[in-house]
């Protein structure tokens, strides 16, 4: 039987079928989710992509985290299932407050778009297994509201546990704390970043490098064996 | 110190986008009852010296020419009591 | 105010119009009675006035744009000709491609943010139109001088609005270009371009026809937006001095018209659309004209019924308002209820407004009366056409014998100076890397971005699964195009169409924005007549007939005109996008050829301009069978694999190619002066139909013999090689030193 | 028709480029004297029946869950008077 990883289309989201390619690109089948529907549709885990839903009016995120899908995507989340939210997706995980913290404005207040150098921090979690500790990737990242915050004591918990995943390399691009660029939940079943790896899955395209790809492999690995 | 506060709308008669989002998603978070929302942005500005008509007339200008848009947007200036 | 009723305009033909204020001539408005036998109301007055203004009806230009058509190439590849929203260009495999660059440039002066964003937002729907998925997003951008302060309000806003409005859309930005010159000081130039792609069975028009069908206005409510903005902006000299006629500023809200996006292309899909028109300049006025002028019979719109953002809003506004996001489509009844199902699905307003009717009249109606009854065609086709009187100017002379020659321009001697003198031009705001400005777009959205800024052309694919792809240039030179405006217009083609070949795909067609000063001026009239006949002349040699484009009259401050700045965008097909080329050295050891011939050419040249602050003389000479030769060679290495990288040469000349070439790569290279050439001439000189390409060893005796063979001059100027460029005998300049120059020039400006 | 405002601002102790960068311009703009300024967001709400204690609960709730982020935002609800 094939993995089935859900992707979400919530008005605006712009990164969705990106991400389906990926997803399909490491040997899973893509299934598309309406943000009004609160059906998943018998997936196994979930990514809610990029873009800009609902505009990024108010706050990015802050719209669609009520959405239909949301409410039972948070449910299952809850229960274990892997949820991966990129860029938007992770905006929208922290207003869900299924990951702590929140974003704020690039410190320099414009959108920026380029390759990024990241190290992996943890390996353990279920969109990581394919990547080692320490190991330094590239991956575009391209974002207007990218600055990682929380308060002190949310930040030396993650810090504590290991559940900062992803740090910048070379450059901090947007002033995030700690340089942290993707978080996991303390189970690590639900991970979000701001880069974007499911556009380096091709060597063709984008910045012309695979680096994203574990992360769609990690997750097939890990439902097949669970 | 003294605090200044400007406030900053888009005209009226500009299309405001993010206030229709929010006006848009609030029944469907079931707030209900609310007829518009504009959305601007509200500017806070602590003073060093004394909050004289002198130092206000100089804040109108900087919203004018600076804080606010006048081509899309108004503005207001007042200060802030009781902080 | 009473209602100003066909009716009350029988009654009352001596009622005094506002003709003038909308900026109808005396002999305009006289027409118009004429027409209809009868004043026309208010709400027709409206009409006529935005319809008949030169930004809707071309009336300066259209007796020089002919000749596109009239000169057109034969080509096989046009699906949909000069006309329509676009163009559309048979790519094969089934697939169409259309693309068009249009202008939006005042708006942009008077609010950059908003101006430029909604000239992305014009420019998408435009595309969306013809039935196609937009794919990429090109931005040509003009700004005053770097140092002016004037441009630090102007260029961060515009790039955040073009970026602000394209990043939310989920178009990549694939390329643009940035220039910087006092003459556009008062009058920056915002271009926006959009490509996109279909089947060509999704080919859509904007015609209504089948009496009874309806007319479906959907998308965003309709404001205050933009009235007059059309006739008022337009047409007349902005005046920097007043905001009396500061009509209301467009805005644009992005996420709507992603929303009208995927709700149009579902649309379509399910073949519910029968024609299809969006609403740009002149708004309503303008779709229900057009879409009713180009079908088979009349339109019956009831304006009671359009969603209004504003309840106050007269008849004649709604017609005229400028609400961006909207689009209007021709719906057959029985097709209505899933139309508008869609429609929701996806969140947007839409609203029947009307049909198609038997008659040949297009009638509109409020609170139950008549206000417009007008002959659609009249409206949208039959509006004034200008024969504006041309002259070559008298200071043309003296400005073309004002060379650059060694005489008069001291030139950099030894190599020491060659060296400061290419770290001057690298670093100059031109001819800098534009990142700050780049890295503000996204250019991985969509995942199918093959090459974007800084490389020669920006190239999609457009198949997954065959790797079939385009490739779209723009260029420009308004320097050239002063010193000679139809050889101007020939090389800003000739740039394009070299950028494309560079990068491996085949040139196939042109869109292009005129961008002048006023046609009230003989001596400006002369320039653009002078670029159309350059551009359709050389569109007929190269074989890339021209597709659709914008003209943007008017662009002066007082007396003073922007130089003549024709931009053309050439789209390019490549069958296997895995075969693109590069501009950047990759590979140690790769020998560097020198195709074309070198000359000393440095009239409009950006070292005459970043040395000596000067412009005169004549521009490179144009070769345009040279071009297409070297195009050819491009081509074919590109495809057999014989070449790694490939930089045409364009401003800066060969110096600034190899600064290029070498940073994208990150690979110095040294390189030998030929025997033949002034060290100076050949790093500097701007000789057009020129590349400069990467070897390898493996491939080398094939390359040379088909260069041979074919008859391209290709000379082995030296190899890639080091961490340093190194011109041999004269001097060394390591790649540090050269990101130090080039890099971070725009934002020391601006940031 | 009232009108409720909702302002929201960062919280004092998050970094806020926006007012930075605002306070930064504003001595080179040649407006001097300002210690500190921060951005927010002020909404205007308009309800359509009487701004009563209900409602003002309704819209605190409104503000608390979705107008502001409370983890980075502080919001205060007023009702605008002399409108
Ligand atoms: N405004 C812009 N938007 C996007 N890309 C741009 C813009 N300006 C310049 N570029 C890109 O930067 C690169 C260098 O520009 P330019 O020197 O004008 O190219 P060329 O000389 O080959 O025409 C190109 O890839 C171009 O597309
Ligand atoms: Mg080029």
């Amino acid at each position: 039987m094939t993995t089935r990883v859900g992707v979400v289309t919530f008005p605006g989201s712009l990164d969705d079928r990106d991400a389906q390619r990926a997803v399909r690109l490491a040997g899973a089948e893509p299934v598309a989710l309406w943000h009004r529907d609160k059906d998943l549709h018998q997936v196994d885990a979930v990514v809610l992509p990029g873009g800009f839903s609902y505009g990024d009016y108010l706050r990015a995120g802050a719209i669609s985290r009520f959405s239909p899908v949301m409410a039972t995507i948070i449910e299952q989340a809850r229960l274990g299932m892997p949820v991966l939210g990129i860029c938007n997706g992770f905006q929208v995980l922290t207003e869900s407050h299924l990951l702590p913290g929140a974003m704020l404005r690039n410190n320099h207040l414009h959108f920026i778009c380029r390759d990024q150098k990241l190290r992996v921090e943890n390996a353990t979690t279920a969109w990581t297994s394919d990547y080692q500790v320490g190991q330094e990737i590239s991956v575009p990242l391209k974002n207007m509201d990218g600055r990682y915050t929380a308060d002190p004591r949310t930040i030396e918990e993650l810090e504590a546990e290991g559940r900062v995943v992803f740090r910048y390399v070379d450059v901090n691009p947007n002033g995030s704390i700690n340089d942290i660029a993707g978080i996991t939940n303390a189970a690590g079943n639900v991970v979000g970043l701001m880069p974007h790896p499911e556009h380096a899955v091709e060597p063709l395209v984008g910045t012309g490098r695979t680096d994203g790809l574990p992360f769609f492999t990690s997750v097939l690995k890990q439902l097949v064996s669970s | 110190m003294a605090r200044v506060v400007v406030d900053v709308m888009l005209k009226p008669e500009i299309l405001d986008p993010q206030g229709q989002a929010v006006q848009r998603a609030l029944p469907r978070l079931g707030f209900t009852g609310i007829a518009d929302v504009r959305q601007g942005k509200r500017f806070e500005l602590e003073l060093e010296g004394p909050v004289d008509d002198a130092a206000l007339a100089r804040i109108r200008e900087a919203a004018e020419t600076f804080l606010a848009n006048t081509v899309i947007e108004d503005f207001t200036v007042r200060v802030e009591d009781g902080q | 105010m009473s209602l100003d009723t066909v009716k009350n305009a029988e009654q009352t033909p001596d009622a005094g119009q506002p003709w003038a204020e909308l900026g109808l001539k005396a002999d305009e408005y006289a027409r118009i009675r004429e027409i209809l036998g009868r004043r026309p109301t208010g709400a027709e007055l409206a009409m006529y006035s935005v319809m008949w203004s030169e930004h809707c009806s071309y009336k300066s230009s259209k007796v020089h744009l002919k000749q596109f058509g009239e000169k057109a190439p034969q080509s096989d590849a046009m699906l949909v000709g000069i006309g329509e929203n676009a163009g559309v260009v048979d790519v094969g495999q089934g697939y169409a491609v259309t693309f068009k660059v249009e202008s939006h440039n005042h708006p942009s002066y008077i609010e950059p943010y908003q101006g430029a964003a909604t000239g992305i937002g014009g420019i998408v729907r435009d595309i969306l139109a013809m039935g196609a998925r937009p794919v990429a997003v090109m931005d040509p951008l003009r700004f005053g001088a770097a140092d002016h302060p004037d441009t630090r309000r102007v260029l961060p806003g515009i790039v955040a609005g073009i970026g602000g409005y394209g990043n939310c859309l989920g178009l990549p930005n694939i390329g643009g270009e940035v220039v910087f010159d006092s003459c556009y000081q008062g009058n920056p130039l915002v271009n926006a371009l959009c490509v996109g792609v279909m089947k060509h069975e999704d080919i859509h028009l904007a015609q209504a026809s089948g009496a009874g069908n309806k007319v479906i206005l959907y998308g965003a409510r309709t404001g205050g937006d933009g009235i007059g903005g059309v006739s008022v902006l337009a047409s007349e000299t902005f005046d920097a001095t007043g905001p009396a006629k500061r009509p209301a500023v467009q805005v644009g809200d992005p996420f709507q018209e992603k929303l009208l996006i995927e709700c149009t292309l579902e649309v379509f899909r399910e073949k519910l659309v029968l024609g299809i028109q969006d609403l740009g300049g002149a708004g309503l006025s303008c779709a229900t004209s057009e879409l009713a002028s180009a079908g088979s019979g009349g339109m019956r719109i009831d304006l009671d019924l359009v969603p209004l953002r504003d309840a106050t809003l007269s008849p004649e506004e709604i017609l005229m308002s400028e609400s961006q996001e909207r689009m209007c489509a021709i719906v057959e009844p029985g097709k209505v209820e899933r139309f508008l199902e869609i429609c929701e699905k996806w969140d947007v307003i839409a609203t029947v407004i009307g049909e198609v009717t038997e008659g040949e009249r297009l009638e509109i109606f409020w609170h139950g009366e008549q206000v417009v009854d007008v002959p659609p065609r009249t409206v949208a086709h039959d509006g004034p056409v200008y024969q504006r009187p041309y002259a070559r100017p008298s200071w043309q002379d003296a400005l073309q014998a004002d060379a650059p020659t060694a005489e008069r321009l001291a030139r950099p001697g030894t190599g020491e100076e060659l060296k400061q003198t290419l770290l001057k031009v690298a670093g100059s705001p031109n001819q800098a890397s534009k990142a700050w400005i780049t890295d503000q777009y996204d250019r991985f959205v969509i995942g199918n971005t093959v090459l974007a800024t800084p490389e020669d052309s920006g190239m999609v694919r457009i198949d997954e699964e065959t790797n079939l792809g385009v490739s779209v240039a723009t260029d420009g030179n308004g320097r050239y195009a002063k010193l000679d405006p139809y050889a101007g217009a020939q090389l800003a083609l000739a740039e394009a169409y070299r950028n494309v070949a560079a990068s491996g795909a085949k040139p196939l067609a042109v869109s292009d924005c005129l961008n002048f000063g006023s046609p009230e001026d003989p001596d400006v009239m002369w320039q653009f007549a002078e670029a159309t006949r350059g551009l359709a002349d050389a569109c007929l040699v190269l074989g890339t007939p021209v597709t659709g484009g914008n003209v943007s009259l008017y662009n002066q401050t007082g007396e003073v005109a922007i130089h003549p700045t024709p931009v053309v965008a050439v789209l390019g097909v490549i069958d296997d996008v895995t075969r693109r080329t590069p501009i950047g050295f990759a590979d140690e050891g790769h020998h560097l050829y020198l195709l074309g011939d070198t000359a000393d050419e440095l009239g409009g040249s950006a070292w005459s301009q970043v040395v000596h602050d000067h412009l005169g003389g004549l521009p490179p000479k144009v070769d345009l069978e040279r071009e297409r030769l070297l195009a050819e060679i491009l081509i074919a290495a590109s495809r057999d694999g014989m070449i790694d990288a490939a930089h045409d040469l364009s401003d800066g000349g060969l110096a600034q190619a190899l600064v290029e070439s070498c940073l994208r790569g990150g690979l110095g290279a040294r390189v030998i002066v030929p025997a033949e050439l002034d060290p100076f001439v050949f790093l500097f000189s701007e000789s057009a139909g020129r590349a400069v390409v990467a070897v390898p060893r493996s491939e080398e005796l094939r390359f040379t013999d088909m260069c041979g063979a074919r008859g391209l001059p290709a000379t082995r100027i030296g190899v890639v090689d080091g961490d340093a460029l190194e011109v041999q005998g004269q001097f060394t300049v390591s790649l540090a030193e050269l990101t130090e120059a080039h890099t971070g020039v725009i934002e020391a400006l601006l940031g």
